[in-house]
């Protein structure tokens, strides 16, 4: 668990968000994973996908042309105001097609 | 038991296993599923020649733990393993498999049929399928979304 | 294609005869029935040592042919086996295996269970038990009569 | 098929119902199975049960003690009610409790 005043503290060393993306989301991408310091006025999932849709115009264009994507949040799907902190590993990708 | 490995298994020692863990059990049910050569989710039938499996590493492990601690709070169960492969597979190849080992026939198979059913679902993996004419992600079907309402 | 039979059978042989059987099988279910030790039909636990299966010759060929027809025609099912064993059996012995071999998993796990429900209180099979305790006819079960009536 | 005629013409020769007990009965009835022919005033299952029940106190017996037996004419279970033939195979037995 980090403390407000750590995060404030320890600029520098900023926790980053681990950003994956799989299977079309991935392809679509052009890569596997980015890393992220959560912006200032991020705290749940809806927030971060607009914050990074204004400064990622590929990310913006796939979350516009693909008709769903679920969102997991440390392995575990969540729902877009699931509360966010700056060590999370972020997953998106389409539908699960296993089995 | 869960596994997510690349190898292909072999069905007779899988349920031979399940049996000699499980004490005593009455009824023992697989399910293996196969990649169809023939795919005929969007009205048009094309020939599969190849499927790529992709994954979660760490949550499809977690997830599939969960489905099957479920199962067995759900249902009598003695026994049971998931396998999932993931990569490159053929035609017919053999992609999944729950077993179940338990006293009562009925634990056995509603539990292999909600392990499957939950795995379909909300497993992290993705299919994308080579045919002749392309190289496609495979869309999920709305009856396997329906499948998971049953057993709310 | 049912068998009645002595001899012990193999899943792993069953389940490959049906794989190569069927055209581009998407799921192959596998249902194996076995002795179990500890019976608790009579809400005493006793150890079952051994087991005696009758049945009615050229009656139980029939019906589990009939049973087997009615399932292809309920389901979509590519192919389908019963094999039923008759005779002396010991504790965790293998008596009776339902395999079924369909495009999609739900007509393969209905398809076993349908089988499976219909075979335990239609087909002409009695088993007698033999316990530390006495050597006694095994009562039929009112879960079994109620299994057969969700299909109606 | 048989007709009337023949079975009247033919008296000597007329065919046998055979019947069949099987697994608790069987033991009961301390025999596999009996051959019987099918008597003028018998037309259907319950008549021929009532009329074996006379002229057998073992069957009598097993009839009266067991709580349920099945019917099988042909080897297709049947009600009591069902229709009998001369040339029919009956069978008597317990509930199924195979598989």
């Amino acid at each position: 668990m980090v403390v407000k005043a750590d995060i404030l503290f320890a600029k520098g060393t900023r926790e980053m968000l681990k950003i994956h993306y799989f299977a079309s989301l991935r392809e679509q991408m052009g890569r596997e994973c980015d890393d992220l310091v959560l912006p200032d006025n991020v705290f749940n999932v809806a927030e971060l996908i607009d914050s990074i849709k204004q400064s990622d115009a590929i990310f913006k264009d796939v979350f516009a042309s693909t008709p769903k994507i679920l969102v997991a949040v440390n392995q575990v799907v969540v729902s877009k105001d699931c509360q966010l902190s700056e060590d999370d590993e972020i997953a998106f990708f389409p539908p699960m097609t296993g089995g | 038991m869960i596994s997510v490995q690349h190898e292909d298994f072999n069905i007779g020692v899988e349920y031979e296993s399940l049996r000699s863990l499980a004490v005593s059990p009455g009824a023992i049910v697989t399910f293996t599923g196969l990649v169809r050569q023939i795919y005929d989710q969007d009205s048009e039938s094309e020939v599969v020649q190849a499927l790529y499996l992709e994954h979660y590493p760490g949550m499809t492990e977690q997830k599939l733990t969960d489905i099957q601690n479920q199962a067995h709070s759900e249902w009598e169960i003695l026994e049971s393993k998931i396998i999932h492969r993931v990569g490159e597979l053929k035609a017919d190849d053999q992609i999944v498999f729950v077993g179940v080992a338990s006293r009562h026939r009925e634990d056995g198979f509603l539990a292999a049929q909600y392990m499957m059913d939950f795995l379909k679902s909300e497993a992290p993996f993705w299919k994308k399928q080579r045919t002749e004419k392309d190289n496609k992600w495979v869309n999920s079907r709305n009856s396997d979304l329906k499948a998971i309402r049953k057993w709310r």
